[in-house]
C-alpha cells in the first residue's frame, strides 16, 4: 500500500476500529484520533520532503507523484462503450500542499475536539471519517472518485454540525447540505457529459481520468463537450455551460458571494473542531476544484468567463469584509471574513497569471492555518464563557495575556501584516491580478485596486475587534462568574496554536518552502490555461 | 574589498537582528528586570555596527548584496541590502537617538509593570526600521514598512487599558494602511511594468525606471509598457504610502493622537525616525516621480506645513503642539523632495531627528516631573497641558536649556542645525520656484510664513511652560516642589542638544551648502544658483523671527496680554484642528458605517433572504404539489361545480367520494392527451 | 332491413337504455335487476357476432355468478334494505364532471373508431378467415385453449383458486 | 375444426418443450398448490406454509438462475418468451419475495393476525407466479392475465389482515382503482387485437395494424393500454392510489408493493413498448407518435410530483410511497433513454432500488414495533437509544437520496449516464430536461429523507421508549444495509449478471 | 350481416356509460357495475373482431378469459368492500376518506 492510500484509509480503518470498540474506552478515543492525525502528519511532512518540485503534473499523467493506479468499475454498458473507472491517485504541485494543510489542521482540530464532551464515539468516527474523505478529494484523479469522496464529506459533516453544534444546528447543518450537494448532484451531471465525451486513447473506453479529460485531443468528435463541436446548451455553449456549473458547485464551498450565507450559519453553529475544519480545509477544496477541474478541464471557458470570476472575487472581498464589520458575534466575524479572504483566492485563479495563482494557492494554504487558528482561538473563548459576543468583553488582554498574544498574531497576520504569509499571499493575488491585463488581459486592473481595498477593511475589523473586546479596562458581561471561568489558554491549546502561528509566520518569512514545490505545476498550469 | 563588504553584509544583518532579538525575549520570558539590559545591549551594539558602517560607506562604497528569496512563476524575488549614503546615514540616526531614547526610558518607564514589554517592541521597532532603511527591495521595503507601523502600533497602545491609547493606535493603524494600499498599488505598477522589486536595478543608475521612456501617451519600458497615466498614478500611489507614514495631509490626523503612547515612543517614533520614513521612501525611489507627481508632492508638503503650523499655534498640550510641529516639519521636508532637493530633505531629515526627538524628550521630561508631583500630592490635573505650567525654567534648568536650544533650531536661528537645513530648504524653494515663474512663487512663501508661524507656537511654548509663575500651583492653591529629572533622562538630553548645534553638521555656521551631509547627495536638479536668495532669506527669515519672539516674549511672559478672542474664527479653525476629524467622521466614518450597516442588512435580509427563499422554495412547491394532490382534485371538480352553478341549479349537492376524485383526475390528464392529441391531429 | 339487424338493433337498444338506468336509477335493487337486463342484451349481441359460447359464458358466470354475489353483498352490508327495499337513495346524477369525462371519453372513442374505418383493416379483409355461422365455435374455443391458449388456461386456474381463496379469507369472520 | 387439426401436435409439442423453460414458475405453482393443502390441513399458527414458500422460492431461485444461460425462446406458442432481461427481472422478484417473506414471517401484524397467514403465503405464490409470468409475457392476452394475477393478488394482500379501517379503505381503493384500469386496459387490449387481428406483441402485424390507422388513433388505443400498466407504476398521472394504499397497507405489503410489482411493470412496459420503438423508427415517428415524450412529460410529472409530495408528508410510509413515485419517474428516464446500458442501468437501479426501498420499510417498520408510531416526528432522539437502527437507516435513506458511499448513488449515476449517453446520440430536449429535473428532485429528496436522521440524531425527546429489543428482523436489516454500502465498491457482483 | 362499427360504437357508448358509473357513483357496488360495463364494452370488442379471425379465435378465448377474471375480481372486491362495511359500516366511498394528505 503506497502512502497515499494509507494516508487516506487510515483514518478510516481506525474509524471503523473505534466503533467498535466498547464505549467504555471512549476517553481514549480522543487519544487515538490523535495518534492518527499525528501519524498523517509525519506521512505528509515525509511525502512533503520526498516531493520532486521539477515536475510539474497537471495535465500529464505521467509527471503526477506517488500514483496509485488500479483498475475499480469496469462495466460494459452496450453501446455506451465500457465504464471506466479507476481507483487513480497522485498528486502534483497543486495538491500536495493541501495534504500537508489537512493533516495539520486536523491534528490541530483533534486538540480542539477535548471539549465534545457528548457521544465521543460518534464524533471521532465521523471525524476520522470526514478526514479520509479530505484526504481522498486531494488525491483523486479519477473524476469518480473524485466525486465520491467529495460527497462522503458531506454526510460527516452534516452530522458533526447537527450533534455537536450550537443551537441553531439543525438549520445550519441542512443549509450547508442542501447548497453543497445542489452544486454537486449539477457537477454529477456534468462528470458523467465529459465521461461520454471523452475517450482514453490507450483503451479506446470512456473514461472518467481527469488528465485525460484536460486533452482536447482525447473529446470525441462531435460529443456534447467536445471544444471541436462547440455544440450548445439552451442557447448558451456546453462548455461554457459545463465550467459554470462547476464553477457553481466549487464556488459554493469556497464560497463566493452570493453563494456564500451558508457559511457564516455553518461556521457558527458548528462545533469548535468542525469549524476549525470548515474553514481550514472545506473551503479550500473549493479553491483546488477550481484549479484542478474547472479551469484544467475547461481552459477555453475559463479564459472566457475570467472576468466575472474576477468580479466576484472582488465582490467577495468587499462584500465580506464589510459584513465582518457588522458583525457582533465573533465566530461570525471571523467566518465572514473569510468570505473576504477567500475572494482573492478568487481573484487571483481569474487573473490567470503566475503570481496570481501562485497568490491564490498561498492564500488558501495561508486561510487554512490562519482561520484554523481564529476558529480554535473563538473556541477557547466560547468554552470558557459560552459567549461570543464582542461587547460582552472587554480588556481581556489584561485578563488573559498569552490569548491576547495569539489574537493579536492570529489578528494581525490575517489581516496581512508582512512577516505573515497572508501578506505575500495576498500581495500576490493583486499583484497577478494587476498585471493580467498586460500578461493575458482577463482582468481589468480596476479590480486588484479594488481588492486592495480589501485588505484595508479586513485592517479595520480586526483592529476594532481587537480594541473593543481585548484592550481597555476589563469589564465582563458576566461578571466577575465570568472572570474566574476565563483562564488563560492552557497547554493543550498552546500545543494547537503554536504550530499554526509557526506555520504563517514560516510562510510569511519562507514563502519559498510553498512555492518552491508548486511553482513548476502552477507555471505549466498557467501555461495551460492560457496557451 | 569583498571580504569586507561580507563583513559589512553580516554586520549589517545583525544590526537588524539584535534589537529583534530583544522582542523575540520578551515572547517567552516575562522578566522584568533585566529587559533594558538587552535592549540597551542590543541597541548599542547595533549602533556601534551602523556607525563603523556609515564611516566606511559614506562617500565611499555603496554595500549591496542579494540573496534569492523566493521565486514565483520565473520571477526570482530577492532579499539584500543596499546600503548606500542615504541607508548609512539613517542607520547611524535611527540607531543613535534609539540609543537615547532607550536610556532615557530607563527611567522614564521605570515603574512600569510592564516596561518589558516596552523595551521589546522598542526593540522590534529597531529592527524593522533598519531593514527598511537597508532593504534593497522593495516589497522588503514595504514588509519592513508595515512592520514598523504595527511595532508603532504596538507602542501607541502601550497603556492598552486607557481606551484613548488603544483607540489611536487603532487609527495609526488604519490610516497607515490607507497609505499602504497606496504603496501597495505603486508596487503592483512597479512589478507589472519592470517585473521586479528591486531597487538598485530600478532606481540606480541606469536603473530601469530611468531608462523607460514615454512616447505617444505609452511609457514603455524594456520588460512591459503600460499607458503612461500609471506612471503618475504610480507616483501619487507610493507618495500616499508615504504621506500616510509621514502624516502629510489628509492622512495626519493619526499622528497628533499618537501622542497617547509613551513620550519616549513618541520622541523615537512620531517625532525623529519612523515618520522619517516617508521622506525616506519618497528619496530612495526618487526617480520614479515625474514632474506631476513631484509639484503634487510639493504642494502637498507645504500645504500640511501650513496647515500643522497653524493648527500649532492654539494648541494647550504640550505633546500635541509637538507633534504638529512634527507634521508641519515633515511638510517642509516634502516640500523639498517634491522641488527637487533630495538632499536638502534629508538634510532637513537628519536635523530634524535630533532637535524634534530632544523637543520631546524634554517635554517628556516635564511630563514625567509633573507625574511625580500627580503622583505625591495626589492631585488630578491634566500633566500635559501648558496651562498649567510655567516658570519651570529654575526648578528644572537643564530641561529648559536643552529645550531652548531645540526650539532655536526648530525656529532656525544661527548657530543651530535648523538654522542649516531650513535655509537649504527654504533658499531651494525660491530658487525653485523663480526658475518656474508665475503662481509657483506661492510655494516659497508660504513656506516663509510657516516658518514664521513655527516660530511663534514654539515660543509660545517655551514662554508659557519655563516663564512666568506656575499657574498650577495658582489654580490649585498650594505649593508643589518638582526637580530636575534623573541622569538617565538628563543626558541623553544634553546629547541630543549638542546635536542640535551646527558644528555637527558644517563648521560653517550660515552656509548650509557646507554641510557634508549634502555633500552625501546628487542635486537632482540643477538649479540657478541666485546668491540673492543666500543672503536676503536667512536675514529676513531670522529678523522677523527675532521680532515675534519679542513679540511672544510680551504675550506670554508680561502680564497684561488678554489674549486672542477665542471665538475668533481663526482660533476656533485652528484649535479644533481644522475640523479634520470632524470632518472625517462625517465624509467617511459614518457613511462607512452607513455601508456596512446597509450591506450587512442586504446580506440578512436579500441574500440570504432569497437563499431562504430557495430554500424554503422547497416548501412552497411542496405545498402546491401538495396543493395539486389535495386540491387540484378538489378544484377541478368545485371549479367545475361553480361552472355547474352557473348552468344549473344543482350545483349545492354536488358531492362526490374522494376515489373518485381520483379517477377523475387521472382520467382528465389522460383526456387531456386525448384531446391534444385530437387537435394536433386535426392541425 | 332484415330481420337480424332489426334484431340486433333492438338488442342494442334494450343493452344502451338499460345501461342507462342502471346508471341513472335511484333505486339501488332495481338497478342491479337492470344490469341483469343489459347482461342479458349483451349475451344477446355476442350471438351476432357468432360467439355463442361466449354468450353462454355471460350469461352463467355474470348472471350465475356475479349478479347473485352483488345482491348478496349488497344485502349483507345493508341490514336495513331487509326492513326496506326502497332505501339507499343515491343522490342523482349531479356529477357533472364525471358526465363531462365521460361524454368527452365517448366524443373521442366514437372519433377514433369512425378515423379506424374498421370495414377496411386490411387482416378482415381475408374473408377465408371469417366465422360462418355454421361453424362450431364451441368445438374450435375447445381446441383452442387446450392448445395454443393452454399456458392462460392453467394460469387462470391458479389465479381463480388464489381469489377463492382470499376472497374466502377476507371475507370470513375472525375466529381463532 | 378441419381446419385446426394440423396443427394440434405442433401445439402439443411446443408446450411440451417450454415446459423445460417453465421450471420456477412450476416450482412455484407447485408451491403454491402445496401451501394451499398444509394450510387446510394444519393448525392457524403452523410455520408449514412459511417453509414451504420458502423452499418453493429458493427452488425456484435454482432454476431462474440456470436459466441466466439459455437464449431466448418463445414458449406457449408464443404466450411468453423466455429471454436474459425476463430472467433479470425473475431474479429480482425473487429476492424481493423472499425479504419479503422473512418480512412478512416477523411482522408483529402478520402475526398477531387471528386467521393465519398461510392463506397470505398462498397469495404470495401466486402473485409470484404473476409476476414471472409479466415478466416473460409476449402477447396481449398473457400481459392482461398476468396483470391481472398480479393485482388481484395485491387487492388481497393488502386487504388481508383489514385489522382497522384503515387498511380496508386501503384495500377498497386499491381494488376499484385497479379495476376501473385494468377495464380501461382491457378496453385498449381489445382495440389493438381490432386493428392488427394478432395477440402477439412480437408479430409483425401488430407494427404493421397500428402503423396503417391514423395516429390519433393508435396513440389512444396505446394510451389506454398504458393506463394498466400506468397503474402498475404508480407513474403520475395514475398514481393517486399509492399514497393512501401504500399508507393503510400492512408495512411488508407496502414493501412488496412498491418493489415487486412495480418492478413487474417495468418489464411489462419494456415488453409492450419494445416492439413500439425497435421498429422501423423512421416510420414510427411518421405515423404513431412520440412516446418519448408522453413518458418524459410523465417522468418529469413523476419526480416532481413523488419528491415534491413527500416533504408534505410526516407518516413514513407515505413519504415513502412518494418518494417511490419520485423515484418512478427517475426509472422512466432510463426507459427514455433505451439502450443497451439504458436496460443495465435501468436493471442495476432496480435491483438497488428493490433493496433501498425494501430496507427502508423493514427499518420503519422496526421502529414502529419498537415505539409504537410511523409518524417522522416520534422519530426523535431515537439515534441516541438505537444507534444501530438509525445508522442503517440514514445509510438507507443515504443510498435513497443517490449519494456516495452507498449503491443508490451508482444506480443514479448510471441512469443519469445512460440519459447522457441517449441525449449525445439523439440530442433530445426531453432528456436534457429530465436529466435536471432528476438532479433538482434529487436535492430536495434530501429534505425529507433526512427530516428522519435530523430528528433521530440532531433532535432530543424528553422521555426516551422503554427498553424495548429490536425484533428479529435485525440480522436482515443489517445486511441489507451493509449491501448498500458494499455495493458501491463491488458494482460487479450485480452488472455481472446483467 | 351487422357491420362492425356498429359493435365498435355500442361498445364504446356502453365503456362510456359504466365509467359515468364508475365516477359517479357513491355505492361501492354500484361502481363495482359500472365497472363491470367497462369490461363489458371490452369483451363485446373483442368478440366482434374475433368473428373475423377463424383460426386463432383469439378474441373469443380472450373474451372467456376476460370475463372469468372479471368474476374474480368481482369477488375479491365484494370481500373487501364487505370487509370495509364491517369496520366503517358504509359502502359509500365517498365516506371512506381517512387516508388523504
Amino acid at each position: 500500500m503506497s502512502l497515499l492510500s494509507l494516508i487516506i484509509f487510515l483514518p478510516l480503518l481506525v474509524g471503523l476500529v473505534i466503533l467498535i470498540l466498547p464505549a467504555s474506552l471512549q476517553q481514549k478515543f480522543k487519544y487515538i484520533t490523535l495518534v492518527v492525525t499525528l501519524i498523517q502528519l509525519v506521512i505528509s511532512g515525509f511525502i512533503y520532503l520526498k516531493f520532486d518540485p521539477s515536475i510539474a503534473g497537471i495535465h500529464q499523467e505521467t509527471q503526477f507523484q506517488l500514483v496509485e493506479k488500479l483498475s475499480w468499475i469496469r462495466l460494459d454498458l452496450g453501446t455506451a462503450g465500457k465504464l471506466e473507472i479507476d481507483y487513480f491517485l497522485g498528486i502534483d504541485g497543486l495538491s500536495m500542499p493541501f495534504l500537508f494543510l489537512t493533516s495539520l489542521i486536523m491534528a490541530v482540530a483533534v486538540l480542539s475536539s477535548w471539549e465534545i464532551k457528548t457521544n465521543l464515539k460518534a464524533f471521532f468516527a465521523l471525524f476520522l471519517l470526514l478526514d479520509a474523505a479530505i484526504m481522498g478529494v486531494f488525491c483523486a484523479l479519477d473524476f469518480f472518485l473524485f466525486y465520491i469522496f467529495y460527497e462522503l464529506m458531506l454526510l460527516p459533516l452534516y452530522f458533526l454540525i447537527g450533534m455537536w453544534g450550537g443551537i441553531r444546528r439543525e438549520y445550519a447543518a441542512m443549509k450547508f447540505f442542501l447548497y453543497t450537494l445542489f452544486g454537486s448532484v449539477f457537477m454529477l451531471l456534468v462528470i458523467i457529459g465529459l465521461y461520454f465525451s471523452v475517450v482514453n486513447p490507450a483503451t479506446g473506453n470512456h473514461t472518467f481520468n481527469m488528465i485525460t479529460m484536460m486533452d482536447p485531443a482525447n473529446f470525441v468528435q462531435g460529443s456534447i463537450f467536445s471544444a471541436a463541436a462547440n455544440l450548445e446548451l439552451f442557447g448558451i455553449s456546453a462548455r461554457l455551460l459545463a465550467f459554470i456549473v462547476l464553477f457553481i458547485a466549487f464556488a459554493i464551498k469556497v464560497p463566493i458571494v452570493p453563494l456564500h450565507t451558508w457559511l457564516p450559519d455553518a461556521h457558527v453553529e458548528a462545533p469548535t473542531p468542525i469549524s476549525i475544519i470548515l474553514a481550514g480545509i472545506l473551503l479550500k477544496i473549493g479553491g483546488y476544484g477550481i484549479l484542478r477541474v474547472c479551469f484544467s478541464i475547461f481552459p477555453d471557458a475559463a479564459s472566457q468567463s475570467s472576468w466575472w470570476i474576477g468580479l466576484i472575487g472582488v465582490v467577495s472581498i468587499i462584500y465580506g469584509a464589510l459584513n465582518a464589520l457588522a458583525q457582533k458575534d465573533l465566530k461570525r466575524l471571523v467566518a465572514y471574513s473569510s468570505v473576504s479572504h477567500m475572494g482573492f483566492v478568487l481573484l487571483g485563479i481569474a487573473s490567470g497569471t503566475v503570481e496570481g495563482v501562485s497568490g491564490a494557492m498561498l492564500q488558501m494554504i495561508s486561510h487554512g492555518f490562519l482561520s484554523a487558528m481564529l476558529f480554535f482561538l473563538v473556541g477557547v473563548l466560547y468554552q470558557r464563557v459560552h459567549d461570543r459576543d464582542i461587547y460582552s468583553f472587554r480588556g481581556l488582554a489584561t485578563l488573559m495575556p498569552a490569548y491576547s498574544a495569539f489574537i493579536m498574531v492570529a489578528f494581525f497576520a490575517s489581516l496581512g501584516l508582512p512577516g505573515f504569509s497572508a501578506f505575500i499571499a495576498e500581495a500576490f493575488t493583486l499583484i497577478g491580478a494587476f498585471s493580467s491585463e498586460s500578461v493575458n488581459g482577463w482582468l481589468p486592473r480596476w479590480m486588484a485596486i479594488g481588492g486592495s481595498i480589501g485588505i484595508l477593511l479586513s485592517a479595520a475589523y480586526f483592529l476594532w475587534t481587537l480594541q473593543r473586546m481585548f484592550f481597555g479596562q476589563p469589564r465582563l458581561k458576566g461578571g466577575d462568574n465570568w472572570l474566574s471561568q476565563l483562564s488563560d489558554v492552557n497547554l493543550r491549546e498552546k500545543i494547537a496554536l503554536a504550530p499554526l502561528a509557526l506555520m504563517a509566520l514560516l510562510l510569511g518569512i519562507l514563502p519559498s518552502i510553498a512555492f518552491d514545490k508548486m511553482n513548476t505545476s502552477v507555471i505549466e498550469f498557467v501555461r495551460f490555461i492560457t496557451s | 574589498m569583498e571580504a569586507l563588504s561580507q563583513n559589512y553584509i553580516v554586520l549589517a544583518i545583525l544590526a537588524v537582528l539584535l534589537p529583534v532579538a530583544g522582542f523575540l525575549r520578551v515572547l517567552f520570558i516575562k522578566n522584568t528586570s533585566r529587559a533594558f539590559f538587552y535592549a540597551i545591549a542590543g541597541i548599542s551594539a547595533s549602533f556601534i555596527i551602523s556607525a563603523y558602517i556609515f564611516t566606511a560607506v559614506w562617500n565611499n562604497q555603496t554595500v549591496h548584496y542579494q540573496a534569492n528569496w523566493f521565486t514565483i512563476g520565473n520571477t526570482t524575488i530577492s532579499i539584500g541590502i543596499l546600503i548606500n549614503n542615504l541607508a548609512a546615514l539613517m542607520m547611524v540616526l535611527v540607531t543613535g537617538i534609539s540609543l537615547l531614547v532607550h536610556i532615557y526610558s530607563l527611567a522614564y518607564m521605570k515603574n512600569d509593570p510592564l516596561i518589558h514589554r516596552y523595551c521589546g517592541y522598542l526593540g522590534l521597532f529597531c529592527g524593522c526600521m533598519l531593514l527598511l532603511v537597508i532593504a534593497d527591495n522593495l516589497l522588503v521595503l514595504y514588509m519592513a514598512w508595515e512592520l514598523v507601523g504595527f511595532s508603532s502600533y504596538l507602542l501607541i497602545g502601550f497603556w492598552f487599558t486607557k481606551d484613548a491609547a488603544a483607540i489611536a493606535a487603532k487609527k495609526a493603524f488604519i490610516m497607515n494602511r490607507i497609505g499602504d494600499v497606496g504603496f501597495l498599488i505603486g508596487l503592483f505598477i512597479i512589478y507589472t511594468q519592470f517585473g521586479t522589486f528591486d531597487i538598485q536595478k530600478l532606481f540606480g543608475e541606469q536603473g530601469l525606471v530611468g531608462s523607460a521612456i514615454l512616447h505617444n501617451g505609452v511609457w514603455i519600458a524594456a520588460s512591459g509598457q503600460l499607458p503612461a497615466m500609471w506612471l503618475t498614478v504610480a507616483g501619487i500611489a507610493f507618495f500616499m504610502g508615504a504621506a500616510a507614514k509621514s502624516a502629510q495631509f489628509p492622512l495626519h490626523t493619526w499622528l497628533p493622537d499618537a501622542m497617547e503612547g509613551p513620550t519616549s515612543v513618541s520622541s523615537l517614533i512620531h517625532a525623529a525616525t519612523m515618520v522619517a520614513a516617508g521622506v525616506f521612501l519618497v528619496a530612495r525611489i526618487f526617480p520614479l516621480f515625474n514632474e506631476t507627481v513631484l509639484l503634487f508632492i510639493a504642494i502637498t508638503g507645504v500645504f500640511t506645513a501650513f496647515l500643522a503650523a497653524t493648527i500649532a499655534l492654539t494648541q494647550n498640550d504640550i505633546k500635541r503642539v509637538l507633534a504638529f510641529s512634527t507634521i508641519s516639519q515633515l511638510g517642509f521636508m516634502m516640500l523639498a523632495m517634491g522641488t527637487g532637493s533630495v538632499a536638502g530633505g534629508i538634510f532637513h531629515l537628519a536635523t530634524h531627528a535630533f532637535f524634534k526627538c530632544l523637543l520631546f524628550l524634554a517635554a517628556g521630561a516635564i511630563i514625567h516631573e509633573l507625574g511625580h508631583v500627580k503622583e505625591k500630592e495626589n492631585v488630578d490635573f491634566d500633566t500635559q497641558d501648558i496651562r498649567l505650567m510655567g516658570g519651570l525654567r529654575k526648578r528644572m534648568p537643564v530641561t529648559f536649556y536643552t529645550m531652548v536650544v531645540a526650539s532655536l533650531a526648530l525656529v532656525g536661528l544661527p548657530f543651530t542645525s535648523g538654522y542649516l537645513s531650513k535655509d537649504a530648504i527654504l533658499i531651494h524653494s525660491f530658487e525653485w520656484a523663480k526658475s518656474r515663474g508665475g503662481l509657483f512663487k506661492i510655494i516659497p512663501y508660504t513656506a516663509l510664513l510657516v516658518s514664521w508661524l513655527t516660530t511663534f507656537y514654539i515660543s509660545r511654548l517655551i514662554f508659557k511652560v519655563f516663564f512666568g509663575e506656575w499657574r498650577l500651583q495658582k489654580k490649585l492653591n498650594a505649593i508643589f516642589s518638582v526637580h530636575e529629572s534623573p541622569a538617565e533622562m538628563k543626558y541623553p538630553m544634553i546629547i541630543l542638544a549638542v546635536f542640535s548645534l551646527f558644528f555637527i553638521f558644517s563648521y560653517h555656521p550660515l552656509l548650509f551648502e557646507k554641510s557634508w551631509i549634502l555633500s552625501g547627495f546628487d542635486q537632482a536638479e540643477s538649479l540657478q544658483r541666485i546668491n540673492a536668495f543666500h543672503t536676503i532669506i536667512p536675514a529676513t527669515v531670522n529678523l522677523i523671527s527675532l521680532l515675534i519672539i519679542y513679540l511672544c516674549y510680551r504675550w506670554y511672559v508680561k502680564p497684561g496680554f488678554a489674549g486672542v478672542a477665542q471665538s475668533n474664527f481663526f482660533y476656533r479653525l485652528s484649535e479644533s484642528q481644522w475640523y479634520f476629524d470632524r470632518i472625517y467622521d462625517i465624509l467617511i466614518i459614518k457613511p462607512v458605517t452607513q455601508l456596512w450597516t446597509a450591506v450587512y442588512w442586504f446580506e440578512r435580509r436579500v441574500v440570504d433572504g432569497i437563499v431562504n427563499l430557495a430554500g424554503s422554495f422547497g416548501i412552497i412547491s411542496s405545498s402546491v404539489s401538495a396543493w395539486v394532490d389535495k386540491y387540484l382534485i378538489d378544484g377541478i371538480v368545485n371549479g367545475v361545480a361553480v361552472l355547474a352553478k352557473r348552468i344549473g341549479d344543482f350545483s349545492r349537492h354536488f358531492q362526490t367520494g374522494r376515489l373518485q376524485h381520483y379517477l377523475v383526475t387521472m382520467l382528465f390528464f389522460v383526456l387531456t392527451f386525448f384531446v391534444l392529441k385530437y387537435f394536433t391531429q386535426l392541425l | 332491413m332484415s330481420i337480424e339487424q332489426l334484431v340486433f338493433y333492438f338488442f342494442a337498444a334494450v343493452v344502451l337504455i338499460s345501461a342507462f338506468f342502471v346508471v341513472t336509477m335511484n333505486n339501488l335493487v332495481r338497478s342491479i335487476f337492470l344490469f341483469f337486463v343489459t347482461l342479458f342484451a349483451v349475451a344477446g349481441l355476442f350471438i351476432f357476432a357468432l360467439a355463442d359460447f361466449v354468450a353462454l359464458t355471460q350469461v352463467v358466470i355474470y348472471v350465475g355468478g356475479v349478479l347473485v354475489l352483488m345482491l348478496f353483498a349488497f344485502m349483507l352490508s345493508n341490514k336495513q334494505l331487509l326492513n326496506d327495499l326502497k332505501v339507499v337513495k343515491i343522490k342523482s346524477v349531479h356529477s357533472l364532471p364525471a358526465f363531462l369525462v365521460a361524454l368527452i371519453f365517448l366524443f373521442i372513442l366514437v372519433n377514433v373508431i369512425i378515423a379506424a374505418q374498421p370495414e377496411s383493416i386490411s387482416w378482415l379483409q381475408n374473408k377465408s378467415n371469417w366465422l360462418q355461422p355454421a361453424d362450431n365455435t364451441v368445438n374450435q374455443i375447445g381446441i383452442q385453449i387446450m392448445t395454443r391458449y393452454l399456458l392462460p388456461f392453467e394460469v387462470v386456474s391458479v389465479l381463480l383458486l388464489m381469489a377463492l381463496i382470499g376472497a374466502a379469507h377476507i371475507a370470513r369472520k375472525d375466529k381463532v | 375444426m378441419k381446419d385446426l387439426l394440423p396443427y394440434i401436435p405442433g401445439f402439443i409439442n411446443d408446450a411440451m418443450k417450454s415446459l423445460g423453460f417453465f421450471m420456477p414458475e412450476i416450482v412455484l405453482t407447485i408451491g403454491f398448490i402445496l401451501v394451499v393443502i398444509t394450510d387446510a390441513f394444519s393448525a392457524k399458527k403452523s410455520n408449514g406454509p412459511f417453509y414451504l414458500t420458502l423452499i418453493s422460492l429458493v427452488v425456484a431461485g435454482v432454476f431462474t438462475i440456470q436459466q441466466l444461460q439459455y437464449k431466448s425462446t418463445e414458449l406457449f406458442s408464443g404466450m411468453l418468451i423466455s429471454d436474459h432481461s425476463g430472467v433479470l427481472f425473475k431474479l429480482v422478484f425473487l429476492m424481493v419475495g423472499l425479504i419479503f417473506i422473512l418480512f412478512l414471517k416477523n411482522n408483529r401484524d402478520f402475526n398477531s393476525h387471528a386467521k393465519g397467514t398461510g392463506d397470505a403465503c398462498s397469495i404470495f405464490l401466486a402473485v409470484l407466479l404473476g409476476m414471472n409470468l409479466m415478466a416473460m409475457s409476449s402477447n396481449l392476452l398473457m400481459i392482461f392475465i398476468s396483470i391481472e394475477m398480479v393485482s388481484i393478488g395485491s387487492y388481497l394482500m393488502v386487504g388481508y389482515i383489514s385489522k382497522d379501517n384503515r387498511q380496508t379503505e386501503a384495500a377498497v381503493k386499491y381494488v376499484i382503482f385497479g379495476a376501473v384500469c385494468s377495464a380501461i386496459m382491457l378496453y385498449g387490449l381489445s382495440l389493438i387485437y381490432g386493428l392488427t387481428g394478432t395477440l402477439n406483441l412480437s408479430s409483425p402485424e401488430l407494427i404493421r395494424g397500428l402503423s396503417e390507422v391514423p395516429p390519433l388513433v393508435s396513440g389512444v388505443i396505446i394510451i389506454l393500454v398504458l393506463v394498466g400498466i400506468g397503474f402498475k407504476l404508480s407513474v403520475v398521472p395514475f398514481h393517486f392510489w399509492s399514497p393512501d394504499v401504500y399508507e393503510g397497507a400492512p408495512t411488508p405489503v407496502t414493501a412488496f408493493l412498491s418493489t415487486g410489482p412495480k418492478a413487474a411493470g417495468f418489464a411489462i412496459l419494456i415488453r409492450f413498448l419494445t416492439p413500439l420503438q425497435n421498429g422501423d423508427s423512421t416510420q414510427l415517428d411518421n405515423l404513431l407518435f412520440n412516446f418519448n415524450a408522453i413518458l418524459a412529460v410523465a417522468a418529469m410529472a413523476s419526480m416532481v410530483i413523488g419528491n415534491f409530495g413527500a416533504i408534505w408528508q410526516n407518516n413514513i410510509k407515505r413519504m415513502l410511497a412518494y418518494s417511490s413515485i419520485g423515484h418512478t419517474g427517475f426509472l422512466l428516464m432510463a426507459i427514455i433513454a433505451f439502450s443497451a446500458a439504458g436496460f443495465k442501468a435501468l436493471m442495476f437501479y432496480i435491483v438497488i432500488y428493490a433493496i433501498m426501498n425494501m430496507a427502508a420499510f423493514i427499518l420503519a417498520n422496526e421502529v414502529e414495533e419498537l415505539t409504537g408510531s410511523e409518524e417522522a416526528d416520534d422519530y426523535k432522539g431515537l439515534g441516541k437509544q438505537f444507534p444501530l437502527l438509525m445508522v442503517c437507516f440514514v445509510i438507507v435513506l443515504v443510498s435513497l437520496t443517490g449519494l456516495p458511499p452507498t449503491a443508490g448513488f451508482t444506480a443514479k449515476f448510471l441512469i443519469f449516464s445512460s440519459a447522457l449517453d441517449s441525449y449525445n446520440a439523439s440530442g433530445s430536449v426531453w432528456l436534457l430536461l429530465l436529466m435536471i429535473t432528476g438532479a433538482v428532485t434529487t436535492v430536495v429528496s434530501l429534505f425529507y429523507y433526512f427530516k428522519i436522521p435530523l430528528n433521530a440524531f440532531l433532535k432530543a425527546r424528553e422521555t426516551p421508549y422503554g427498553l424495548v429489543k429490536y425484533t428479529s428482523m435485525k440480522p436482515i436489516w443489517i445486511i441489507l444495509s451493509v449491501l448498500l454500502i458494499v455495493l458501491l465498491f463491488v458494482p460487479g457482483i450485480i452488472i455481472s449478471f446483467l | 350481416m351487422i357491420p362492425l362499427s356498429h359493435f365498435l360504437i355500442i361498445s364504446a357508448v356502453l365503456f362510456c356509460i359504466g365509467l359515468f358509473a364508475v365516477l359517479s357513483k357513491r355505492n361501492a357496488i354500484q361502481i363495482l357495475i359500472g365497472i363491470e360495463f367497462m369490461i363489458n364494452a371490452g369483451v363485446l370488442n373483442l368478440v366482434a373482431f374475433s368473428r373475423y379471425d377463424r383460426i386463432n379465435s383469439g378474441g373469443q378465448v380472450f373474451a372467456l378469459f376476460a370475463i372469468v377474471l372479471a368474476a374474480a375480481s368481482v369477488a375479491v372486491a365484494l370481500a373487501i368492500i364487505l370487509n370495509v362495511y364491517k369496520k366503517s359500516s358504509t359502502i359509500d366511498l365517498s365516506k371512506v376518506n381517512q387516508l388523504s394528505d
